[in-house]
């Protein structure tokens, strides 16, 4: 069944870039996604129930970690398939395009090349999503940044190539950065390998059960390279410069599996060497360096979002921003772990709303400033209340579920008894707040543009998707299922919780 | 044997310096050429014959002709970088060079894993990869500066093979080849809607 | 508490179907039947409501648990004496505004507004205020309390077509959500520090808890963060600088329910932290002192700045600052009073505060349902277009003075009886130990009565400018006339502000039930304070029959006046110009010409600015022009160049992000350099 | 008991029947100083009497609020003057608190008069209402504190929070008289509470009730539109303001005597207080309306010093 789960997207992929008619890109996808949302779901189940699967010699054996990532990134490329039905006609149907900025003249990526790399993107968040071997991660992550430069690099023009290469480089050199961290980990491994029987895939857990018979100096370092390494792609500042150009260009659909699912992916890379850190004994190191990421991710999000005019960039910020919340909570450790985890399923269904959202305001103002976007709720009712909501969302307001998880991050700095970490935390959340409600309301709120025309019905495949994400989060906000918790506090388990 | 190791090592540092001070692409292009060459050469030492096969081809001949090919349909103004910061680069690599030996007396040494001088020799390498990125403003000099980072952390992971994980060199070397293919690609789209490859004009997205 | 859940569905199973209703196109029918939806949920829900409150003993507590499905926190519901004093104004309020605002909607453009929405983010306010005052979790509090501070944006936001009114409704926003900030801090602390969530234990644990004794560090963070989360819902000063701004910019029904109930869920607060924050002998006694001097600070700031509008809605506005610097007061006495051992301090320092509200809720919510029929009939607030409206629209103008009456503490209304009470808290002043407490209490009695003195004078103004004389524009002198079918909603509160008055004694029973169950007293000093309270009750019965009499009498006079006039000459003439024959309506009194002499005299509080435009030439043909407005000082001193500080130092900093990639590179070099130090530098 | 209460019920008729007395007592004095002969004492009494008989002329523009104004404004003065103990007799209305009671009617009072002069429409009368609602904003504090000297000496008497805070109490011989068992500074207060007698009633030097310049006029341009009846109430509620206040002034000076002693005295010093209205306003001139707040600011300076010095004791 693991192997399925890997093997769908990559054999659909492969389909699609043989045999791209358009048809079958488009339903595809969906189809794709479902199955791979189905499978999915059962991976989970089992998991839940206290099994652990294995496949492969058990190079594909999924922890509750794992597990809880692999469910997102399944989730919200269902969503993003169905939104992309809508999103590739309507690409057709203009054909010719003009950059906006610069309104020259553009073709688009062929759909199927675009399709069939959406499949590899899924099918490489899998892999790393599902396997305890960390070179297998690793490959799996380097997989999915080259499979998304081509995503980024829909639409041809000079400022998306630009964005591409940036996100080529940045993110090449830091996985790069994190191969060496693998190398290094095993060399702290190395006396300690020396009495190890077979030659399990299963590294990570083998890993964390020996951590103690590893070299500590070598540990660290090779902690500080992954850390840097997949805390590139995760976009911790200042390490994150790709992120806000890379999301800003690429197609909403994109931006929102990036942000929503990618991210996570590079942060699970992250978590693992952890993990190992903590069993040996050097989690508060680790500890540490995640606070100081973290924090620095929080003030340049809150330098950058505040007086904002591009909102798809604003929206990119704000994703470097949870991730320092995500980097905060762990590395605080204790009850806060558990609300990371609340916090990165959260911020990942928000997040992706809020970018399919910025897709069609794209459409309907052909415009990237917020000064330039005036009364949405005459011209796009819908999409108004769904960017307010979101909006709110993502700041953390309750009755959202961001709110709970931040909440509870910030008990958990209180617990570890640091009052002015939580008094940072709570000002700069607070000045976001206030940088965000600014664009967000001079977007939402006014009169229509007067060459604009009123309100027409807003197509159901751009608005259902981002409706029902939306309605996830208010849910998590106002009634967390049992089995879900449960399962959070099990992936918590593994970080420290 | 060692000693012959030992003078790899010295001539890859070596390269790395030349590396930081050459201001034109095409001699980059044969330093990297040449740097595949000395890792090779140097898995030969460690008889891991096959692996050095593969190396050979890939690093020393399929990569550098990618590299060749693409340079060659750039106009040629294109591949000259100013001399200033060559000169701080190299200052920038012995940096890197002293602060790799200082990371090589802070790790204690699992006994019997690295040759001596191996260490701070791919740290140092890795460091003048990125350092090339850095000084570079030419697309296709930070391809290069990818390529001779990637190096270092191969030779750091030349060690591991003899433990029998062999699986880091393969990946490395797979990845290599797509990233720097990939970028090849990249490059040819520069080139053609910047009509240059400098990277100082990706000026457009910034806040 | 069964009925109050009944209340609590229908007031949520309404406001599901207006968001159901919200996404229909705008039109007249869909206009026609949110209003209808709205309001009957609304009003059959505060019915329900109010049943709920009065259900039951009032000082009988009862409380209930629902799951809530949240790894923090538990749905523990609880109605006791304080809940069910704050829910009167809740679902009170809820009610007339909810009448009169469906009759106001009627005037405005279906398919410029979203009634439905509106309708949505009505009950949700209704919803969210009455949850907090019954909520005994700290999670729930904090999740209702957010829903309650969220819904009034969206209600603040109805003309959004206005600049004002965005600017309005974001200021509101911020200052709403930066107090939800620091209330979060406030009960996360709690939970740190006790252990629990449940407000319910937290009287238990804090008791003998680490904030048993005074002056801990975390006990004064405790208080500060209360302090500033609730006052900054409140409005005191410096927080309440979103008041004067949303107000104004509101439909009226929401401002008077905004006005007359939703502040006051930051005295609930107030109250009701304090209730476990400071047991017996855990609050030192400086706490009571702040909350005093915040209070009159507030209080005198409020009615100065009010005096120093012309705007009718933004003055109302300012006087609800000034009224919740009085309860304040109250509290901050209550406080004083428990902590130096003096029950009779204690006891009617809470329960004035805690009358006061109640009367405010009253006249506060009448005054503000005054002004927005004022707008609909002439379609301005501006006193000095106005005038003559009393003549115009007589039942209008009787329920204006009525509540003008009473909010300027005029026996036999309302507002005198919370006075009396405080009054009565304040004087016991020299019974304290120590010659500066004595003359705290005392000279914070003169600031009382400052205040009261002053509110007449405003309120003379508000009143007489706007109703009395001639009209002074086009405005005032042609109105459309108000018949009682749109104005019935405003009987309600009327009444109350008179039987506050005249039945005073029941008024303050309920208070003071509330102030016996929220305040901590040791038991050594319960009697004392039930003697104070039964005392207090005495002395506003009397008060209250001679007050009565009073009316009596001057009905009487005016009976007698009738009598001898009759079958006298009584003509009418022109008003006596003391020789002057060209007089016209423009040579009256305006607003900004009665406070002159306040004005001059408070000059550096009230801040006035005076535009002055003379005419040309000795002879000048073009009238001159003087403009005189009083902009908030604290807006515009403190958190403005705040504001602006953050922005400018945010804009400084993004060099950082240049675009540079071969520097971003050099970033990530550093940072791996950087961190290798940091852990291998031992 | 039955005594007391005796005693009072005379008090307060007599106080009903002789308020109208003061202005021709203060009128007399002025014309006597003047060299004239002046109105014959009892000319309020005359004028009230014939303004009962007459018609009314009412301004167009006005409304039941100018209509009903003086009946309110009598109305509260005379249950304000109920609750004052009257011949060290305690009222029988008296309860705690009842002077916050008293100052609210005297202010209803205030409020309906200048409602009232606001309902005419006439700058001149606007103008009064702006200054009347300025002074006695200004005079309320003031009136407050030197009620709570009285409240604090009470309290150090030693009697009982519920009755220390009645006008009763205070008023009562031994504690209004205590400045003659040494508590010098409550000579200050019959200082304060003159003062407030003239604010309160726009005497000379804060207003010129007789001068012909309604510019200058406070409490007189205010009702200048009345006429008939209303002109009656007027002038009777302003005489009864006066006997009120020089009532308080005149309970502070009388020492604990026996009931009907205490009474008389009280009566003659209510007089001897008409007297020096009328000499201070045939001495002094009228100060300039920004220099009242300045009179104003001295009682409360005299105020607080009182207080403080009742509380360090």
């Amino acid at each position: 069944m693991l192997t399925a789960l890997l093997f769908l997207p990559l054999c659909a992929g492969c389909i699609m870039l043989l045999w791209g008619r358009a048809v079958v890109c488009r339903v595809g996808l969906p189809l794709t996604a479902l199955g791979h949302t189905a499978l999915a779901a059962m991976t989970a189940a089992r998991v839940a129930r206290g099994e652990a699967p294995a496949e492969l010699g058990g190079l594909l054996a999924p922890d509750p970690l794992g597990t809880l990532f692999l469910m997102l990134a399944s989730v919200l490329f269902l969503t993003a398939a169905f939104y992309a039905m809508h999103y590739l006609r309507e690409e057709e149907r203009i054909g010719e395009h003009t950059n906006i900025l610069d309104h020259g003249r553009f073709t688009n990526t062929p759909e199927r090349r675009f399709t069939a790399c959406l499949c590899f993107f899924l099918a490489s968040m899998t892999l790393v999503t599902i396997t305890p071997h960390m070179g297998a991660q690793w490959v799996g992550i380097e997989a999915t940044t080259l499979s998304s430069a081509q995503l980024i690099y829909f639409h041809r023009h000079k400022r998306s190539l630009e964005a591409t290469w940036k996100y080529l480089i940045i993110c090449s050199v830091g996985i790069a950065l994190a191969l060496l961290g693998n190398i290094l980990l095993s060399v702290a491994f190395h006396s300690a390998e020396a009495g190890r029987a077979t030659e399990s895939l299963d590294q990570v857990g083998w890993f964390v059960r020996n951590a103690r018979l590893a070299e500590p100096t070598w540990l660290k370092a090779a902690f500080v390279f992954l850390l840097v390494g997949y805390g590139t792609k995760m976009g911790l500042a200042p390490l994150h410069n790709w992120l806000p150009d890379a999301h800003s260009q690429a197609p909403s659909l994109v931006s929102a599996l990036l942000s929503g699912a990618l991210l996570n992916c590079a942060m699970l890379g992250v978590l693992r060497g952890h993990q190992i850190m903590l069993s040996a004994g050097l989690g508060g190191l680790s500890g540490g360096m995640l606070i100081f990421f973290g924090l620095l991710s929080l003030m340049t999000a809150a330098i950058f979002i505040v007086g904002q005019g591009h909102y798809k960039r604003m929206l990119a910020y704000s994703s470097v921003e949870h991730m320092g919340i995500l980097a905060l909570g762990i590395g605080v450790g204790g009850a806060a772990v558990s609300g990371a985890m609340l916090h990165a399923v959260c911020h990942s269904l928000t997040k992706c709303m809020l970018f399919l959202l910025s897709g069609n305001i794209l459409a309907r103002y052909h415009t990237y400033s917020s000064y330039d976007v005036r009364g949405m709720r005459w011209t796009m009712p819908v999409t108004a209340a769904l960017w307010t909501a979101g909006f709110l969302a993502v700041a953390g307001s309750p009755p959202f579920g961001l709110f709970i998880s931040e909440l509870l991050i910030f008990k958990g700095m209180l617990a570890a008894d640091r009052p002015w970490l939580s008094a940072a935390y709570l000002t700069l959340l607070a000045i976001i707040f206030v940088g965000l409600s600014v664009a967000v309301l001079r977007m939402v709120q006014g009169n229509r543009p007067v060459d604009m025309a009123p309100a027409k019905r807003e197509p159901a495949l751009s608005v259902l998707p981002p409706l029902v994400l939306g309605l996830a989060v208010l849910t998590l906000g106002l009634w967390i299922p049992h089995w879900l918790w449960n399962f959070l506090t099990r992936a918590a388990a593994l970080v420290g919780a | 044997m060692a000693t012959l190791l030992q003078s790899c090592l010295f001539l890859l540092v070596l390269s790395n310096f030349l590396l930081l001070g050459t201001p034109r692409v095409p001699g980059l292009t044969r330093l990297t050429a040449f740097q595949g060459l000395l890792l090779a050469a140097l898995l030969l030492i460690l008889d891991h014959a096959l692996l050095a096969g593969a190396v050979l081809l890939i690093k020393g001949a399929l990569l550098p002709s990618l590299l060749w090919r693409t340079q060659k349909r750039l106009p040629p103004d294109a591949l000259i970088c100013p001399t200033r910061r060559v000169g701080l680069g190299v200052l920038a690599g012995m940096a890197a060079l002293v602060f790799s030996i200082w990371l090589d007396g802070k790790l204690v040494m699992p006994q019997g894993l690295f040759p001596p001088m191996l260490l701070p020799t791919g740290l140092g390498t890795l460091f003048c990869g990125l350092i090339l990125i850095v000084g570079r403003i030419k697309a296709i000099t930070q391809v290069i500066g990818y390529l001779v980072a990637e190096n270092g952390i191969f030779l750091l992971g030349v060690p591991l093979m003899t433990a029998g994980t062999v699986w880091f060199e393969l990946a490395l070397l797979l990845d290599v080849f797509v990233a720097v293919f990939v970028m090849g690609i990249a490059i040819n789209h520069i080139s053609d809607s910047f009509a240059s490859i400098d990277v100082a004009r990706f000026r457009s997205l910034r806040d | 508490m069964s009925l109050f859940i009944t209340a609590i569905c229908i007031l949520a199973a309404t406001a599901v179907l207006c968001a159901l209703l919200a996404v229909r196109p705008l039109s007249e029918n869909a206009a026609r039947a949110a209003n209808a939806v709205g309001v009957v949920g609304a009003v059959v829900g505060c019915l329900v409501g109010l049943c709920s409150v009065a259900s039951g003993p009032w000082t009988g507590s009862e409380s209930l648990r629902l799951p809530l499905g949240l790894p923090v926190g538990a749905c523990s519901l609880g109605l006791d004496a304080l809940s069910r004093l704050f829910l009167l104004p809740v679902f009170g309020l809820g009610l007339v505004c909810a009448a009169s605002g469906g009759i106001a909607l009627r005037h405005e453009a279906p398919d410029r507004h979203n009634f439905a929405a509106h309708w949505f983010f009505y009950h949700m306010l209704l919803l969210g205020m009455a949850l907090v005052m019954t909520a005994r979790d700290a999670v729930l509090f904090m999740l209702s309390w957010e829903i309650m501070s969220l819904a009034p944006f969206f209600l603040i936001d109805f003309n959004d077509g206005d600049s004002k009114v965005r600017d309005a409704s974001w200021v509101y926003l911020v200052a709403a959500h930066l107090g939800a900030v620091a209330l979060m801090a406030f009960f996360t602390l709690l939970w740190q520090t006790t252990g629990g969530t449940s407000l319910e234990t937290l009287r238990q644990t804090v008791s003998y808890g680490p904030l048993a004794q005074p002056g801990t560090v975390t006990g004064t963070a405790l208080f500060v963060l209360a302090v500033l989360g609730f006052g900054a819902k409140a409005g005191l000063a410096p927080m309440h600088v979103w008041l004067p701004e949303a107000h104004p910019a509101a439909p009226s029904h929401i401002s008077a329910l905004l006005s007359g109930a939703m502040i006051n869920a930051g005295l609930y607060g107030l109250v009701r932290s304090f209730g476990f924050l400071a047991p017996p002998g855990a609050a030192p006694e400086w706490w009571g002192w702040a909350l005093l001097l915040l209070g009159l600070a507030t209080g005198l700031m409020g009615i100065l700045k009010a005096s120093a509008q012309s705007n009718l809605k933004r003055l109302l506005a300012y006087s609800s600052v000034e009224n919740m610097g009085l309860m304040t007061m109250g509290v901050g006495a209550g406080l004083i009073g428990q902590s130096c051992g003096n029950a009779w301090i204690a006891v009617l320092g809470y329960g004035g505060a805690l009358l006061h509200m109640l009367n405010h809720a009253a006249f506060k919510g009448l005054l503000f349902l005054c002004a927005g029929e004022v707008l609909h009939a002439t379609g301005t607030v501006r006193m000095p277009l106005l005038g003559g409206l009393q003549k115009r629209l007589p039942l209008l103008g009787a329920a204006f003075a009525l509540g003008a009456a009473a909010i300027a503490c005029l026996p036999p209304l309302n507002g005198f009886t919370g006075e009396l009470v405080l009054a009565l808290s304040l004087l016991d002043g020299p019974a304290l130990f120590g010659v500066e407490r004595q003359m705290g209490l005392l000279l914070a009695l003169t600031g009382l009565a400052a205040i009261s003195g002053l509110a007449a004078a405003l309120y003379a103004k508000a009143y007489g400018i706007t109703f009395l004389g001639e009209p002074r524009s086009g405005f005032a002198a042609n109105v459309h006339p108000l018949s009682w079918r749109t104005l019935w909603p405003l009987a309600v509160p009327a009444a109350v502000c008179l039987a506050g008055g005249l039945a005073a004694p029941w008024f303050f029973d309920l208070a003071s039930g509330a102030a016996q169950s929220a305040l901590p007293l040791p038991h050594q000093m319960t009697q004392a304070g039930l003697d104070g309270l039964a005392q207090a009750r005495a002395s506003l019965a009397v008060g209250a029959k001679i007050s009565g009499a009073g009316l009596a009498l001057a009905l009487l006079l005016l009976l007698a006046r009738r009598v001898l006039l009759r079958r006298r000459s009584v003509e009418s003439m022109p008003t006596w110009g003391c020789g002057f024959q060209g007089a016209s309506p423009r040579i009256q009194y305006t607003d900004a010409g009665f406070t002159e002499p306040v004005a001059k005299l408070f000059a550096p509080v009230m801040g006035l600015k005076t535009r002055l435009r003379l005419g040309q030439g000795l002879f000048p043909q073009s009238g001159g022009d003087l403009n005189v407005s009083a902009p908030d000082r604290l807006r515009s001193g403190l958190f403005t160049p705040l504001f602006t500080a953050v922005e400018s130092l945010c804009n400084a900093c993004k060099v950082i992000q240049h675009g540079k990639i071969h520097l971003y590179i050099l970033y990530i070099l550093a940072t791996v350099v950087g961190l290798l130090i940091w852990g291998l530098r031992s | 008991m039955s005594g007391e209460l005796a005693v009072y019920l005379v008090q307060f008729a007599l106080a009903l029947a002789l308020a109208p007395l003061l202005p021709g007592i203060i009128n007399r004095v002025k014309a006597k100083f003047a060299g004239r002969h002046g109105k014959p004492l009892l000319q309020t009494y005359y004028d009230i009497a014939k303004l009962l008989g007459k018609g009314e002329v009412i301004s167009r523009t006005t409304t039941w609020t100018f209509a009903a104004a003086p009946a309110i404004a009598l109305a509260g003065t005379a249950c304000a003057m109920a609750l004052l103990p009257l011949g060290g007799a305690p009222s029988p209305l008296a309860f705690a608190g009842d002077f916050v009671l008293a100052a609210y009617l005297l202010g209803m009072g205030r409020f309906a008069v200048m409602l009232g002069a606001l309902d005419t429409g006439s700058a001149f009368e606007g103008m009064g209402a702006s200054r009347e609602a300025t002074f006695s904003a200004l005079a309320e504090p003031v009136f407050f504190l030197a009620l709570m000297v009285l409240t604090s000496l009470c309290l150090d008497l030693g009697r009982g929070a519920t009755a220390a805070f009645s006008l009763s109490a205070m008023f009562d011989g031994h504690t209004a008289g205590a400045w003659l068992t040494g508590k010098g500074e409550l000579l200050l207060l019959p200082v304060i509470f003159f003062v407030l007698l003239l604010v309160e009633n726009c005497r000379i030097p804060v207003d010129d009730p007789t001068t012909h310049l309604e510019l200058t006029m406070i409490h007189e341009v205010m009702v200048l539109d009345h006429s008939g009846p209303n002109l009656a109430m007027i002038l009777y509620g302003s005489a009864l303001k006066l006997w009120f206040f020089a009532a308080l002034a005149a309970g502070l000076l009388t020492p604990a005597l026996p009931l009907w002693q205490q009474a008389g005295l009280r009566l003659l010093i209510i007089l001897l207080l008409a007297v020096a209205v009328g000499v201070v306003e045939s001495i002094m001139a009228r100060l300039r309306m920004e220099r009242v707040p300045y009179l104003l600011g001295g009682a409360a300076a005299m105020g607080t010093l009182a207080l403080i010095l009742t509380q360090a004791r």
